[in-house]
């Protein structure tokens, strides 16, 4: 039964993880820039949610007004950090010192506005119901799960058939080449900037119910993301997913054989042994040369 | 001539929120001790920001020693206290400590006090009465893996000898974690009656949260820390039972009196333990200085410390107290209940010294 | 270095039943030659014949599937490419792979240098050395821009730094990638110049080359590759004439 | 204020030395690491282990720190023969978070989160070293050490070896070079060196613990690495000094109210290294922007 | 006759530093114009910045005896103008349909016209074929190559800007290539301008050559003239 139980749990949190994870993977995969605030967009994303639900805008106003946010400040920061740093040729680090700083500051302006402690929205979808003898599951995870399936089959959808999804990939590759066939990149890595941001909505709102929110919670989202990416493949958005989910179950499961100290330290020897095992990632093609 | 304490408090970082209810107390303190006109100058608080981090706190320490030149602080945390503990001795700078409440603070050395009694005193006086009066037998103990939870672990492991009832299931977490879903479930399939919760900060309200949502409906105890007004507002905390120091807001003596009167006019809400802790520790080096002052001595460190060994007792808010030779304050610990977002006294229990 | 110095015209490389295949396409297949000391054998062939696929094998850079590799008459099979590297074979690559951020100079000492911890070296050693380096920027016309970053240099500089580095190092085996490939005719006439006093100082070179008149230039010996086979192997005049290579590959010659 | 200044000066060198240790790795050999600090941590604790337990002598504690970190580096420099970039990243950042899981578990040695107390001072030919001043002359006297091996090595062939290696691999291979060799030692000497900050840090502090060696000193690592300017001298040690200095000076400005300094501290120090990579993207002792 | 494409007096360079000065370039109608010089004598800079990959830092660019100065690659693009850039020319990690299918999108081909398009181009290039479904990173160079000018012609231009397309590509191919592209631009009226160092099969095809050195056009003639190798030579 705790083994359901876990296996239940790990689902829900894995279906988060893969979401936001999805949104660092699609923009890094694209536009090659190592987006570490993304955990600040998501706390952006909960804390807007948080702020107008609690202020009685209703769910959709407030899930609005949570992706305005998110979208917001991923195109802010892609137009007022990296396109100048990208102007000057400035290395993977540069944008990551660039990116880290902004997510240092980000975690404390929320601070000042929202307060240093915890919050959390209140709502009975969070409680469990007992599905089976001993196992328990909240509507909020059924939500999650869903969530996760039809944001992220959307997105696949959207990567394999549009052209905008070829031209993000097309962008990783070679930004000047898709200036020679006529394509913007600048849009191009802003609707990347868009995109990766507004996936993250449904799980900081859904975090903001579950686990409950503080200013510093977006760096273990930011961790996790990323090694969501690396195990899935750089580039791979379903290698990304799965590793989402894949980690989420591994934190959860890891409890029938571990104390739950060691639970993120299972998560990242995954990612090491991977890593060594299988460079690559999950589903990552292996490049010629 | 100017008086200048020091104080390292978190002020960023998860940890923040309590910053601000240790200030809330040292702040009035200090107004009132100005406006008494205790001292022979105006006396300020030089605050420096530990982040409740061991290496921040040394960095801070060494600035309030050697260049503001304080011969007292304000401490809190105990991984912050322990880091500057050695720097105050070497110094002579006294360290005082109204929030940490880990049971080693109390060998730190002669130059570190604590205002608050520690953790062993509340887990002494919980656990007959979850036992006896409750009648709850099984209990889960969910406890950070830091040294004050590992003093939480052994001192209720000890505490449960002789008796009918049984630590079933011990979990710790590790100090960042924020995910409990997990944890809730071992707990549940342990079946316990009783949880006992120790960590700080937002991690806590976290997995009483968590553990609440995830179907655990045993009755949770907590410690003095879980005493906030986050927690406080929390409605997953409501019935849970908490321990404290027993603070008689209500007594008529003038100190506590002043305390509570101004304390409600200045934030307008009740305040709670730590807020009386971290006045009282700015109150005792008033009363320790102006001491001082009167016999014409200079206000060092060696020379709080004579005192404080000479005085013995205090009046502070919540009566008068005295402190054990080590440095540590002897209260009576009260045990209480959340309801409607408030602390509703259960009993109160006198612990010898 | 190995002390047998073979005779002009023997093989120094043997290659016997090559095999590679990537995936389902035969890249290279069963491919048999000998490298012969102090010839220009030029590798023609219609693009992704496995030209530089064949390259890759030699060199250690690729594992092949099957046949077998000598150099010196010892089996290099499964030698990691720097081994091979220091026994003697080193490469161009077609896309160059310059060490971008260093300066000319330290592009060609680098080349020379391949201890992993630094060795102490006599000041006579040392100055041999420079002298060499000296001598190589001063053929390949890259004196004036020795202290130029590897990036900052013009595309024909860039060419010419990476027949440099070669030319620094011993090596008694060339092996050189579309080295002339975008060459306007003023360079590819000295890179010419440059490769034919080095093959007449001794050493052997195996150059893929599209342009003809390159190749019609240096080679000694043109071997054609199509579709991972060696289609010939022979003296230049026999192969350009070939009707049917004329038809795949070389097109017509006015 | 004399010792306020020392104190700065030994925090100063002992962060220089995890800078310049991670710019040979980083500016060099475009080893990019997110899991300094672990050795950072590594020699700490085994420098305070063989001060307590066998002698506090720099001539048994710091060599034995250096040989452990030394040693276990080479679970770094496994997939730094495998991979490269942002996988390396991630590699290194899955071992600096084992590690601190390790360290926080390990509590023989590490004493968990409460961490080691009173750890000896060290002795230097039978000297004790801990106030502030006498200290700075050891901590810079193995900076200086530390930035002349470094220089000395960098500019030697090795160095050159190193940064053909971060051009390209396989062209460094084509020239004779044993890359995972070279990668391998690059790595055991950046971390064996950087040991000897965490054994400086150890004796200095007397105190430590795991929320030292967390990912956050590692990633300040980087940053004083990438804001000092990568692959060159003195960029590390500029770095240090702004990164370490600046949040003491905004604690000055007494303007600010009191309850949010913290916060303001950080929102200015985290904006400062934005602003920084947007203007001085190269560091500040960094090559100007552009060509 | 007026010129489709024409620079007067352009001028530009990388940060600062000039790299090609007071050009003036005519490309008729209907014509193939070969361009020879140097390496670093500035073609592919002057191709760059008249397709407006870098902003000129004097003159201008006209199309059809319209200023667009300073306009992007996209709205040279929208003029119908294709460039085929220098070196390799494709996104090593998409498939060659892939690389087609975003060529056509970017050059706003209707998407019932693109399947007809694609047949068309593989026409001329039937090798294409053999590999439409490999990622381009796993492509041969002169494959690579061969992609990269097919995709250009996929917009079907007015004006094909090509910047040595025969690098990497055996001789035969680059015939095979050339020969149709002629027979295009013959029978729709395509003008090319083409950048080359295979001067000898560049020339077949031209109806007129330019030679640049440093930075400046120092010839203009008949393709005949240059033929001449002497005569050639002399002006490297
Ligand atoms: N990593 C790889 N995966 C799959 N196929 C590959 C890979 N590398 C090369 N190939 C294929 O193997 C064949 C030979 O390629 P190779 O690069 O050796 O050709 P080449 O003769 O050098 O051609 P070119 O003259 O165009 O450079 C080609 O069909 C190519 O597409
Ligand atoms: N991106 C760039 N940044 C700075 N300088 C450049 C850049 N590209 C080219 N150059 C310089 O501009 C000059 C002209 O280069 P360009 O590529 O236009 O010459 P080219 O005539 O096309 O030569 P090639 O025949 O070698 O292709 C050269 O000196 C070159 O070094
Ligand atoms: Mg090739
Ligand atoms: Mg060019």
């Amino acid at each position: 039964m705790l083994a359901i139980q876990l296996a239940i749990t790990g689902l829900q949190t894995g279906a988060l993880y893969a979401l936001t994870a999805v949104g660092f993977s699609l923009i890094f995969g694209s536009t090659r820039i190592f987006h570490f605030a993304h955990g600040a967009s998501f706390v952006i994303a909960a804390y807007f949610f948080y702020a107008t639900f609690g202020a009685g805008w209703g769910v959709i106003p407030a899930i609005l007004a949570s992706a305005f946010g998110a979208v917001a400040f991923g195109l802010l920061l892609d137009r007022l950090v990296y396109v100048p740093i990208q102007r000057h040729e400035g290395s993977f680090f540069t944008v990551f010192v660039a990116s880290f700083g902004v997510g240092i500051a980000v975690q404390n302006v929320i601070g000042m506005i929202f307060g240093r402690g915890y919050v959390t929205v209140n709502t009975s979808l969070s409680r469990s119901v007992e599905m089976f003898p001993d196992v328990y599951v909240s509507p909020l995870a059924w939500i999650a799960i869903l969530c996760a399936a039809i944001f992220l089959g959307g997105l696949q959808f959207f990567l394999r058939r549009t052209h905008t999804g070829m031209a993000l990939r097309a962008l990783a590759d070679n930004p000047e080449l898709v200036r020679t066939f006529g394509l913007n990149p600048r849009a191009i890595q802003a609707a990347a900037f868009a995109i990766g941001s507004v996936i993250v909505v449904p799980a900081a709102i859904i975090t903001s119910a579950t686990t409950g929110l503080s200013p510093a919670i977006g760096h273990h989202v930011m961790l996790i993301s990323l090694a969501a990416t690396i195990v899935g493949g750089i580039g791979s958005i379903s290698g990304t997913m799965l590793a989402g989910v894949l980690l989420g179950l591994a934190e959860s499961l890891a409890l029938l054989i571990v104390d739950s100290q060691w639970t993120e330290a299972v998560t990242f020897a995954i990612l090491f042994a991977f890593i060594i095992i299988r460079p690559s990632g999950l589903l990552g093609r292996a490049t010629a040369h | 001539k100017d008086h200048v304490i020091g104080a390292l408090f978190p002020l960023s970082g998860p940890n923040a929120v309590y910053g601000d209810v240790f200030m809330a107390g040292s702040d009035l303190a200090v107004e009132h001790i100005n406006a008494d006109g205790m001292l022979s100058g105006p006396m300020s608080i030089a605050y420096e920001d530990s982040q409740g981090l061991p290496q921040p706190a040394v960095v801070g320490m060494t600035k309030l020693v050697n260049v503001t030149g304080v011969p007292y602080t304000l401490s809190a945390f105990t991984g912050v206290s322990k880091a500057i503990s050695t720097l105050g001795q070497r110094n002579h700078v006294v360290a005082v400590n109204g929030g940490g409440v880990g049971p080693d603070l109390a060998a730190l050395g002669e130059y570190f006090w604590n205002v608050i009694p520690l953790v062993n005193l509340e887990v002494r006086a919980v656990v007959p009465y979850l036992t006896g009066e409750m009648g709850l037998k099984r209990m889960v103990l969910v406890y950070i893996d830091d040294p004050f939870g590992q003093a939480i672990q052994s001192e209720l492991g000890s505490a449960f000898e002789g008796t009918d009832a049984e630590l079933v299931e011990v979990l710790s977490v590790p100090v960042t974690a924020q995910q409990f879903s997990g944890v809730a479930a071992k707990v549940r399939s342990a079946k316990p009656d009783v949880v006992y919760i120790a960590s700080y900060g937002a991690q806590q309200l976290q997995i009483v949260k968590q553990l609440r949502d995830n179907g655990v409906d045993a009755q949770i105890v907590s410690y003095s820390g879980y005493i906030t007004p986050d927690a406080l507002a929390l409605p997953q905390s409501e019935g849970i039972v908490v321990t404290g120091q027993a603070v008689d807001y209500a007594s008529d003596d003038p100190v506590t009196k002043r305390f509570v009167t101004d304390f409600k006019a200045k934030f307008d809400k009740d305040p709670t333990a730590y807020n009386v802790n971290y006045y009282n520790a700015t109150l005792l080096y008033g009363l320790l200085a102006h001491a001082l002052e009167q016999e014409g001595k200079d206000v060092t460190g060696e020379n709080l410390l004579a005192k404080r060994l000479e005085m013995k007792t205090f009046d502070l808010v919540g009566g008068t107290v005295s402190f054990q030779d080590n440095g540590t304050l002897l209260s009576p610990i009260e045990v209480k209940q959340i309801k409607d977002g408030k602390t509703v006294t259960l009993s109160t229990v006198q612990i010898g010294g | 270095m190995s002390s047998t110095t073979p005779q002009l015209g023997e093989p120094l490389m043997q290659i016997r039943n090559l095999d590679k295949s990537f995936g389902g396409v035969k890249a290279v297949d069963n491919v048999t030659m000998d490298l012969r000391a102090g010839i220009v054998t030029t590798l023609v062939g219609p693009n992704g014949a496995g030209k530089t696929t064949f390259f890759n094998l030699i060199t250690g850079n690729l594992a092949r599937d099957g046949g077998e590799v000598t150099w010196l008459g010892r089996d290099i099979a499964g030698i990691k490419p720097h081994r091979i590297a220091r026994a003697g074979v080193m490469r161009t690559y077609q896309d160059l792979r310059l060490f971008d951020g260093m300066t000319v100079w330290e592009n060609v000492l680098n080349a020379t240098e391949y201890g992993a911890l630094p060795l102490p070296m006599s000041s006579s050693a040392r100055a041999e050395r420079r002298d060499r380096i000296e001598r190589v920027l001063e053929r390949t016309g890259l004196a004036d821009k020795r202290d130029t970053r590897a990036l900052d240099l013009a595309y024909a500089e860039r060419k010419f730094l990476s027949m440099a580095r070669i030319m620094a190092t011993r090596a008694r085996l060339w092996l050189l990638d579309e080295p002339a490939s975008g060459l306007d005719p003023n360079s590819y006439e000295r890179f010419l110049t440059i490769l034919r006093e080095d093959v007449a100082g001794g050493v052997t070179v195996c150059i893929i080359e599209h342009n003809l008149d390159i190749v019609i230039g240096i080679s000694d010996r043109i071997a054609f590759l199509d579709r991972g086979k060696l289609l010939a192997d022979g003296d230049p005049q026999s192969v350009l004439n070939d009707p049917e290579l004329a038809r795949i590959y070389f097109g017509d010659r006015e | 204020m004399e010792a306020y200044i020392y104190n700065l000066v030994n925090l100063i060198a002992i962060y220089s030395i995890l800078a310049v240790t991670l710019n040979f790795i980083m500016g060099y050999a475009g080893i990019y690491s997110l899991a300094h600090a672990v050795f950072f941590g590594l020699g700490a604790y085994t420098s305070s282990w063989v001060a307590q337990n066998v002698s506090p002598s720099i001539f048994v504690s710091y060599p034995a720190a250096m040989v452990a970190a030394g040693a276990v580096s080479l679970f770094l420099a496994l997939p730094a023969l495998r991979v490269r970039g942002e996988y390396f990243v991630a590699a290194s950042l899955g071992l600096q978070v084992l590690s601190v899981t390790i360290y926080s578990e390990w509590k023989g040695f590490t004493g968990g989160i409460g961490g080691v107390l009173a750890i000896p001072p060290v002795d230097v030919l039978g000297w004790e070293v801990f106030r502030p001043g006498q200290f700075a002359i050891l901590s810079v006297a193995v900076l200086v050490l530390v930035v002349l091996l470094t220089t000395a090595l960098v500019r030697s062939s090795f160095g050159r070896n190193l940064r053909a290696i971060r051009d390209s691999e396989s062209a460094a291979a084509s020239f004779g070079k044993n890359v995972p060799m070279i990668k391998t030692i690059s790595v055991v000497i950046s971390a064996g060196l950087a040991a000897l900050a965490g054994a400086l840090y150890a004796s200095y502090l007397s105190f430590i613990n795991v929320e030292s060696f967390t990912l956050d000193t590692s990633v300040l690592i980087m940053a004083i690495v990438i804001i000092g300017g990568t692959g060159t001298v003195a960029g590390p040690i500029v770095g240090a000094a702004i990164l370490l200095i600046l949040p003491s000076v905004i604690s000055y400005f007494e303007f600010l109210p009191q309850t949010e300094i913290g916060s303001l501290q950080q929102i200015i120090y985290g904006l400062g290294m934005t602003l920084l990579m947007i203007f001085r993207p190269g560091g500040l002792v960094g090559r100007r922007p552009g060509r | 006759m007026s010129a489709v494409l024409q620079t007067a007096g352009l001028a530009a360079g990388y940060g600062g530093r000039p790299v090609i000065n007071d050009i003036d370039v005519v490309l008729n109608p209907g014509e193939v114009l070969c361009m020879i010089g140097h390496n670093g004598a500035g073609k592919s800079t002057l191709l760059k910045s008249m397709f407006g990959l870098i902003a000129p830092d004097g003159g201008q660019v006209l199309v059809d005896g319209k200023d667009m100065t300073g306009c992007s690659p996209r709205e040279m693009a929208d003029t119908g103008i294709a460039l085929v850039p220098e070196g390799r020319g494709v996104f090593p990690s998409l498939s060659v349909t892939d690389i087609f299918a975003l060529g056509m999108h970017a050059a706003r081909v209707p998407k019932p016209e693109r399947p007809e398009r694609v047949d068309w181009v593989l026409g001329i290039l039937p090798v294409i074929r053999e590999f439409m479904h490999r990622p381009a990173s796993t492509l041969s160079g002169g494959q690579q190559q061969m992609v990269s000018i097919g995709r250009a012609l996929l917009s079907r231009p007015r004006i094909l800007l090509m910047d040595e397309p025969s690098i990497g590509l055996a001789p035969k191919l680059f015939q095979d290539l050339l020969a149709p592209i002629r027979a295009l631009q013959q029978r729709e009226g395509l003008s090319i301008l083409l950048v080359e160092q295979n001067v000898r099969e560049a020339l077949k095809i031209s109806d007129r050559a330019v030679v640049m050195k440093s930075g400046r056009m120092i010839w203009e003639g008949a393709p005949e003239e240059l033929s001449d190798n002497d005569k050639l030579m002399g002006l490297y």
